[in-house]
């Protein structure tokens, strides 16, 4: 620090920002609608964890700050977080009763004034916003305070009870179809929590944490303690139970949810592709989609019974044509695209995605891919007279497609031609300047990725049993790049980590609706800020990130 | 013999193939339209004129792009909602209010002008407060994660302002004074595209003459060189790139208020097709360059306009419109084939070893 | 006073500790040199100093001033300029803009002007081709450049890094002196140089680092007759 | 044997001649050097030996086959193999994989093989590691194959690069700057290395290098160019001694004082 | 790791413990029944477009859905509670939504969905499970077209599209009397279909199309596609069923075009809102729009905007709120026809006698029209009419 900064403008500062930041969430109108949605019946909804969820964050913070010793300080800075965020919001009550704000607003309505000032008229109101902020700073504050031998329980309780609130939803069906509908109606009440249940769950969530808290030791030490020979056979018994589990998972999770995992899973197969061209081969590559949407229309015209299909061939049959396909479509990209680098290959690529699909919703293919009617009637996949139909059973495709992706991924990164991509990555020149063919392991890049990508668009097709053209849009792309770069660039179990958190927490989120994207924008933003290198790094990442940090520590004194 | 397979250029026949293939199909059908005669020379003076006036606008956003680009080499996915913003903000707060209560009409440019600044005001509010949040952080980090985080500003922006002003489409007043036509070589032409012309070229030419000649322009340039020299010699390279970020959305803010006022509706995605298209554009012209974002925004314009029925009329395609983007894009191959560096771009393919 | 004084600066890559306490201090007017193996903290001294690393520890004092706190671009306010390894100059900017850069700290017009002219005088061959874009210049030039550029600034204190470095040795002489001269001229300079040979003939004293410490300190005179310095250094066997 | 020989090469970049009509033979088994001052165009002629670029007339042959065209990668796998002036290696990756990159012109595994792991694969990369760890033990650098190339120190990136070049078992050996930030006593067992490197290998070598003790002592044959062409040959005795070098190069303080 | 799978560990085994007790029923519907104990409320739920560009159709579908739901109070005595999806206007979107509907038991039917490309996959979950799904907004005519896309169980109360497109093929032609048309999609299904079929509809009737093009969604410089069309006719009528955003740029940019000064606008259902009106403007004046018949009347439909305003504040935006009430109130007739109700309260719901049922709607009152399913479930009373925007307002002038 330069000199010793006035800690009542730091706190002026945070303070501000965090009211700024309850009153943008009142603003955009998330405060209002999650108001609708309870997460302790009758106790606690939504909206008003997010409204304090900045005052408690900056208190927290703010309090971290402050020295251990000194904990009077701490409390008054949080009481006086708390005061201010309150601010803003008050102002916001106040204009609101002079103009008519939603004219220009259309969050700020009544209902969320209401919700500001409690049911109270304005004056009341605003006190009693004070008042609650500020408790709010003040216990967050608290909470640092508090031996980390009992903070940490309560904030694993916290986690859990919200946690379990927020997904009640799924929960709860869960739940019924186990145990059936009398014990959910204990722990859930319509998309919340009971009150009851869920002070019996952070009671019992805080009391585990704590009890283990003396019991250290952990399965991984436990195994590590063994002997070789044993330690082997202990991780061969994990590997089982990791597949046993794998086979009986749409058992345990039931239609919905394995419909979540498969779409996960397809993204997953997509990401495991595009990691090859981004992560290995250092090719950004932002029309990745294009491959998709290949291997999806290829599937759709070979298979489908409608007008429009050949229906000669069985999914089986077809699928080598689409990987085919797709193959045959990244060596085709990839040859103009060869000795663009970097950022020009990332809008040229983009650029590929769009032109294809805006010709499969063009007029002028219509009469073989039918434009914006799509191709309907695909047959979904079948072993001999069994039809795979529910989600539960499309499972195991999608499964036995990503185990081989995966393995092909892994094999290749630690082959001859995994060097290569990782060479051309660091540095093209000095790579062909050691042997190697730039054509070739850039178009091997691309087509090996290509393919991953066509199978999984095949697979969606016979899914989908109807495809159109707008499912092919540049989001995909997008969202597969972020996915593979949340979990860590160039690691294969990155792009599962990924895809669980960038396609399967949002579908499970859903009823977020229009603040979806926004809660994904700003997710990604903050993951990247966090975790630079990703929720699971490939080695050479860290090694790149650890660079990063050797070149940035000198900044932070 | 594998010897011999190998000194063939495969890759140079290939691309040859293409680069011919597409060349003659341009050629074809533009021959095929033309013998086909389906439009005035007063059409295709429009199709000029649109292609232009669209190409300014695509210009004008291009900058921003290129300017974040030759200073932090990373494609600054967010700025098409800093483009959204500005005017996005000034419509909902200014120019309907405005408009209703007939001060807009009394005093149109006096009205648009306040409009203009705040648009420009908030535009670089958003910019400068993504690059402090989002970027600043992460200007050493490998180059992948600040495009990401770039691309949830750009999801979080546009989510952001429709939960605070709608998701409808908001109409933008017409400006009394900028309605109308004027006669030019043959044809009429819209009053709000010549506006359009002509401030984009002014503002292009204004910009390019502030980075090339003052000191603050220069500072910029040698912190896109090297930042540590460039704080040896006493520049604060934070704020340099603070300012560049604050141009580049001044320019989207201005770009917003022309488009607002050429196609009057405004709207929370917005952004997003303009802000490909000019990210084309500047790579089209050559990333990193001033001139070539102007060059690639016209041009791209032009493709845009003029192409489908140019090229694909004559060809007997149905619905050629719904396929510019196609054009566009393969034309931006075309170039890149051509000249890796896109139009005005400095020569990188020389300098690699 | 000291021009420069710094004092047991701990200096960190990540956790690879390159500087171990160095201390060291340049009189006003002088010539100080810093001689060692690649990898010994030579450039990560100079790096600290002028605010574009900071030690986990030490100071930094500038006439009696810390430096510490200051960031790069506030230190060069201060009166330090660095001409870095490896030249850095602007490739894509022209002679006279890199110049005008070098300049960057000052407003003062007239004084420009006057030191535009000096630089000038000092190498002829930058007039010549002042208009010209900088990546276009030679080796030896861009030499030229990047230290008319530090002098622009006109800083009391001079670090150079490397000046000799990627040089024909028919300009290396003609650099050396140029750093007499601009020494003769009032401005203070702290060398680092691996042409030892070179930079002991022209500095007044030098320090000897050894992976981040200094083992050794002298006159330049006694450096040269010292015989580890000989062998390690000046290729002396 | 004449292995290398350049005959009036040319390379331009828009207007300026980089290397302009430039002529040299190069000896099987020799050390040679070229020294000129900076932007004489030195490294361009390297380039256009390597491939990256194409130069516009002349003719470069090498082992009797003309590169003329040839692409990077093919030019490698004919024989030469180069080091760069500012090192470039593959920062992130290890010493070990550094040499098995520069292994690749010897390896001959498919990567479908390596897909289905045959024996073939998994007996040619157990040896390719072998080769490494030898090739790192020869240039020194034994027990550091685990470390980040990045990490190691100045001298040891040097010889790493080296190391890298010499495992695609080239011919001829293209060393750009060797000891450029070295200092005297780094630069002589830089140059003994060198110097056995072609004595156990018998690998010709090309330099380019401007300190002058390096150059003089190692080198058999001198090219000398200035302003892209070449201002004079010959053995280092003829190279000092020559008006035409010390005026464009050497400096008559410095011609003088080399053989101290 | 462990740390949390610990908890997850016991509150399953808990759970096992205590749910040892569920009670079972007996059924004799091919399909399986639903069953509703006393207190329990009747389940149904929604699969409309909710988030994204096609909010507005969905929402207000949603809204008449709740409506349905305040009139009717209560079923047989038990409350009725909706579940609300999002199908995203998608097909992905759809499936996933359908297979969330049917994970959950306790739902008997669904009101959607709102895009005709939801709705293809989602119908293909329903059916499979044995559900019934009543669509307010799906127009395409393959989901009833058995060899196509249609499933047992689906069923819809919007029009198809054939009606809407040749509906206005006839008004230009006769009504208005012009022989030169144009028409223009923007690659949206349910916009190419409409413009494809009044674009057939108008050449079967002996006019002549001009030119049958398309835009891209998200452009905004329409006035290149526009000056193509003026070259090629000019037509006397233009018609492009696209949707606000960039209907109000066609809209706009035709009135700058040379050669299109008189030709006559028309657009579809998608631009009949309020934001439609403010997003043309005055350049909007005059041009006419298709859609389903607006003029509902009766008593209910005036109670239903009452309705309406009180809950949500405004009016409703688009058309297809009024489908939706009726799709929810067929479904509400059928349950409690069918139903069967023990002594004590709980109902079951047989899920073929439901489907069943609401194939066999006749003469249904809803306020859209009388209603009456065909096999395919086609339920629509296929009125389209056309209004004007006089004034800034829809003024309804054919037939």
């Amino acid at each position: 620090m330069r000199e010793k900064q006035n800690t009542l403008k730091i706190l002026l500062k945070s303070g501000l920002l965090s009211g700024v930041i309850a009153l943008s969430v009142s603003m955009i109108g998330m405060v209002g609608l999650f108001s609708q949605r309870d997460m302790i019946a009758g106790v606690l909804t939504l909206g008003q964890l997010l409204l304090f969820a900045s005052p408690a964050a900056f208190a927290y913070l703010e309090a971290v700050k402050i020295s251990k010793d000194d904990w009077r300080k701490g409390l008054l800075a949080g009481l006086f977080i708390g005061v201010l965020s309150a601010i803003p919001l008050i102002i916001l009550v106040i204009i609101s009763t002079l103009v008519n704000l939603r004219q220009y607003f259309v969050s700020v309505s009544d209902t969320l004034i209401q919700i500001l000032t409690f049911n109270q008229d304005v004056f009341l109101g605003s006190i009693l916003l004070i008042l609650v902020m500020a408790f709010v700073g003040l216990i967050a504050a608290g909470m640092r305070y508090m031996p980390i031998k009992y903070r940490h329980p309560i904030f694993q309780g916290l986690i859990w009870t919200f946690g379990v609130s927020l997904f009640s939803e799924v929960l709860s069906e869960r739940v019924r179809s186990f145990f059936g509908s009398f014990i959910t109606k204990i722990m859930f009440k319509s998309r919340a929590t009971q009150p009851l249940f869920a002070i019996v769950l952070f009671v019992f969530i805080a009391g585990i944490t704590y009890w283990q808290q003396g019991h250290k030791s952990s399965i991984k030490d436990f195994i590590d303690n063994q002997p070789p020979k044993k330690k082997r056979q202990y991780q061969l018994i994990f590997l089982g139970i990791g597949i046993l589990i794998l086979i009986i998972l749409p058992l345990i999770l039931g239609t919905y949810l394995s419909e979540v995992i498969n779409n996960v899973g397809l993204y997953i197969l997509m990401g495991l592709g595009l990691n090859i061209v981004v992560g290995f081969a250092g090719l950004l590559d932002l029309g990745y989609v294009a491959f998709f949407a290949i291997g999806a229309y290829t599937m759709a015209v070979l298979t489908s019974e409608g007008a429009l299909g050949i229906s000669a061939f069985s999914f089986w049959a077809a699928l080598p044509f689409c990987v085919a396909a797709s193959v045959s479509a990244g060596i085709l990209l990839g040859i103009p695209v060869l000795r663009m680098r970097g950022d020009y290959l990332a809008i040229v690529t983009l650029g590929f995605g769009e032109i294809i699909r805006i010709m499969a919703n063009s007029d002028l293919l219509k009469p073989f891919i039918g434009g914006a009617q799509g191709i309907l009637q695909i047959p979904k996949p079948s072993i001999g007279n069994i039809v795979l139909f529910k989600p539960g059973q499309l499972y195991y495709v999608i499964l036995i497609g990503v185990l081989i992706a995966a393995y092909i991924s892994w094999r290749l990164r630690d082959s001859r031609l995994g060097r290569q991509w990782m060479a051309m990555r660091e540095d093209e020149d000095v790579a062909e300047a050691m042997g190697i063919n730039l054509v070739n392991t850039k178009l091997l890049a691309f087509a090996i990725g290509a393919g991953f990508s066509g199978l999984s668009g095949a697979i969606f097709a016979s899914k989908l049993t109807s495809i159109f053209p707008h499912s092919f849009n540049l989001l995909i792309s997008i969202n597969v790049l972020s996915l593979i770069i949340v979990g860590g660039l160039g690691s294969i179990p990155g792009v599962v980590v990924g895809a669980a958190i960038l396609v399967g927490l949002p579908e499970l989120l859903r009823e977020f609706k229009e603040y979806r994207l926004l809660m994904y924008g700003g997710l990604l933003i903050v993951m990247m800020l966090a975790k630079p290198e990703g929720f699971w790094p490939s080695t050479i990442q860290k090694r790149e990130l650890h660079a990063f940090q050797e070149s940035t520590s000198g900044n932070d004194t | 013999m594998r010897q011999r397979f190998q000194d063939i250029d495969y890759l140079g026949v290939v691309l040859w193939l293409l680069r011919t293939g597409i060349i003659i199909l341009v050629i074809w059908g533009s021959v095929a339209t033309i013998i086909q005669n389906p439009y005035s020379s007063k059409t295709w003076m429009d199709f000029i004129v649109f292609g232009v006036a669209q190409g300014s606008l695509y210009a004008l956003i291009a900058i921003g792009y290129t300017l974040v680009y030759g200073v932090l080499f990373m494609i600054n996915f967010a700025h098409s909602e800093f483009f959204m913003s500005g005017i996005f903000t000034a419509t909902i707060l200014l120019a309907n209010p405005m408009k209703a209560s007939g001060f807009l009409d009394s005093h149109p440019f006096v009205g648009l002008g306040l409009i203009t600044i705040t648009a420009i005001i908030v535009s670089v509010a958003i910019a400068l407060l993504t690059e402090r949040v989002a970027y600043r952080p992460l200007r050493k980090a490998p180059r992948l994660v600040p495009l990401i985080t770039a691309i949830g500003a750009s999801f979080f922006w546009q989510y952001f302002f429709r939960g605070l002003f709608g998701s409808e489409v908001k109409p933008f007043p017409q400006i009394e004074g900028l309605i109308g036509k004027i006669p030019f070589l043959g044809t009429e032409i819209l009053i709000n595209q010549v506006v359009v012309i002509v401030v984009a070229i002014i503002m292009l030419i204004g910009l390019y003459i502030f980075v090339m000649k003052t000191k603050i322009g220069k500072s910029i340039r040698a912190v896109a060189e090297d930042k540590d020299t460039a704080a040896l010699m006493g520049i604060d390279v934070d704020r340099a790139i603070s300012i560049t970020f604050a141009m580049g959305a001044a320019m989207a803010g201005i770009a917003g208020v022309l488009y607002a006022m050429v196609f009057r509706q405004v709207h929370f995605f917005m952004g997003f097709i303009p802000g490909i298209k000019a990210f084309t554009a500047a790579v089209l012209g050559g990333i990193g360059s001033i001139p070539g974002a102007a060059v690639g925004g016209f041009f791209l314009g032009m493709f845009e306009s003029v192409g489908p029925s140019l090229f694909l009329q004559g060809l007997g395609i149905p619905a050629p419109h719904q396929l510019k983007d196609v054009i566009a894009f393969t034309m931006l191959v075309l170039v890149l084939i051509f000249r890796p560096q896109g139009i005005l771009g400095e020569r990188l393919a020389e300098k690699k070893a | 006073m000291a021009m420069l004084e710094i004092n047991d600066i701990h200096t960190y890559y990540g956790n690879i500790q390159a500087l171990r306490g160095i201390s060291l201090k340049v009189e006003q007017g002088e010539i100080v040199t810093l001689i060692g193996a690649n990898g010994a903290g030579k450039t990560t001294t100079l790096r600290t100093i002028c605010g574009l690393i900071k030690p986990r520890q030490g100071s930094v004092y500038l006439e009696g001033e810390n430096l510490i706190n200051y960031k790069a671009h506030e230190i060069v306010y201060k009166g330090v300029a660095m001409v870095p390894e490896g030249r850095g100059i602007f490739a894509k900017l022209t002679v006279l803009e890199n110049l005008e850069m070098g300049a960057f700290s000052r407003t003062d017009t007239k004084g420009i002007q006057d030191d535009l002219e000096f630089v000038y005088e000092l190498f002829p061959r930058l007039k010549e081709r002042r208009n010209q874009v900088s990546g276009t210049l030679s080796g030896g030039e861009q030499q030229m450049l990047a230290t008319a550029r530090a002098l622009m600034a006109r800083p009391r204190l001079l670090l150079m890094d490397e000046p000799s470095m990627g040089l024909a040795p028919i300009l290396v002489e003609g650099i050396f002196e140029t750093i007499v001269q601009i020494n003769k001229e009032g401005t203070t300079i702290l060398l680092v140089e691996q042409n030892a040979t070179m930079a002991l003939s022209v500095a007044h004293r030098g320090y000897v680092l050894q992976t981040g410490e200094i083992v050794l300190q002298d006159t330049a005179a006694n450096l040269k007759q010292n015989e580890m310095v000989q062998k390690a250094y000046l290729g002396i066997d | 044997m004449i292995i290398l020989s350049a005959n009036s090469v040319i390379k331009q970049f828009g207007g300026l001649v980089a290397v302009n009509k430039f002529t040299f033979d190069l000896l099987e088994g020799q050390i040679a050097s070229i020294i000129g001052p900076n932007g004489a165009g030195k490294t361009t002629f390297f380039n256009c030996i390597t491939g990256f670029y194409k130069f516009d007339e002349g003719s470069i042959i090498f082992n009797g086959r003309s590169l003329e065209g040839k692409s990077p990668d093919l030019i490698t796998r004919m024989g030469i193999a180069r080091t760069y002036q500012n090192i470039r290696l593959f920062p992130n990756m290890t010493a070990i994989e550094n040499i098995l990159v520069g292994l690749h012109p010897r390896l001959k595994s498919f990567w479908v093989e390596a897909i289905l792991q045959t024996p073939r694969v998994r007996k040619e990369e157990k040896e390719a590691e072998e080769e490494a760890n030898r090739i790192l033990d020869f240039v020194g650098l034994s027990g550091l194959g685990d470390q980040l190339a990045r990490n190691l120190p100045y001298g040891a990136q040097r010889r790493l690069e080296i190391a890298r070049a010499i495992a695609s078992n080239p011919k001829l050996l293209l060393l750009d700057e060797p000891t450029a930030g070295m200092n005297p006593k780094e630069s002589s067992v830089m140059m003994h290395f060198i110097q056995n490197l072609r004595d156990e290998t018998g690998i010709t070598i090309l330099l380019i290098e401007h300190d002058m003790r390096v150059v003089m002592g190692i080198s058999e044959n001198i090219a000398v160019m200035d302003f892209g062409t070449k201002i004079a040959e010959g053995t280092p005795t003829e190279i000092q001694t020559n008006p035409r070098v010390i005026e464009a190069y050497l400096g008559r303080g410095a011609a003088a004082g080399f053989n101290k | 790791m462990k740390r949390f799978l610990i908890p997850i560990f016991i509150i399953l085994l808990a759970g096992l413990i205590l749910g040892a007790c569920a009670p079972k029923y007996e059924c004799t519907d091919p399909l399986g029944c639903v069953t509703y104990a006393p207190g329990e409320p009747v389940r149904i739920a929604s699969a409309l477009v909710i988030s994204g560009p096609n909010t507005d159709l969905g929402v207000d579908s949603q809204h008449g859905v709740e409506i349905a739901m305040q009139f009717r109070g209560q079923l047989l005595g038990h409350d009725i509670e909706l579940q609300a999806e999002d199908d995203g206007c998608s097909a992905e979107g759809g499936q996933t939504a359908g297979q969330k509907i049917v994970s959950d038991p306790t739902i008997v039917a669904v009101v959607g969905t709102s895009c005709s490309g939801a709705g293809v996959p989602m119908s293909e979950v329903i059916s499979e499970a044995g559900y019934v799904m009543v669509s307010p907004s799906n127009t395409a005519p393959s989901l009833t077209n058995p060899d196509e896309a249609w499933k047992p169980g689906y069923l819809r109360t919007a029009h198809n599209d054939k009606v809407q497109g040749k509906a206005m093929a006839d008004f230009a032609y006769n009504e208005l009397g012009v022989r030169k048309a144009a028409a223009i999609h923007d690659g949206d299904p349910y916009t190419e279909g409409l413009a494809k079929v009044f674009a057939d509809s108008f050449e079967d009737l002996g006019g002549e199309i001009v030119m049958f093009t398309a835009v891209n969604k998200g452009d905004s410089d329409m006035r290149p596609v526009l000056a193509a069309v003026a070259a090629a006719g000019p037509p006397e009528f233009l018609y492009y069923p696209v949707f606000t955003a960039e209907g109000g740029f066609l809209t706009k940019q035709a009135k700058e075009v040379a050669g299109l000064e008189n030709t006559i606008l028309a657009a579809a259902d998608g631009m009949i809102s309020d934001a439609a009106i403010k997003a043309v403007g005055d350049a909007g004046e005059g041009m006419y729009f298709s859609g389903p018949d607006l003029s509902f009347s009766g008593d209910i439909y005036d109670k239903f905007l009452d309705a309406y305003e009180t809950n949500y504040g405004s009016m409703p935006i688009s058309v297809f709120h009024a489908h939706a009430f009726d799709a929810a109130n067929m479904i509400f007739d059928c349950i409690e026809e069918i139903a069967t109700q023990d002594k004590d309260g709980t109902i079951h719901i047989g899920r073929q006698a439901l489907r069943t049922c609401l194939y066999n709607t006749k003469d249904f009152q809803g306020i859209t029209g009388t209603l009456t399913c065909n096999q395919y479930g086609d339920c629509a009373d296929p009125k389209i009419s056309v209004s004007q925007l006089q004034n800034g307002a829809y003024v309804r002038i054919w037939p």
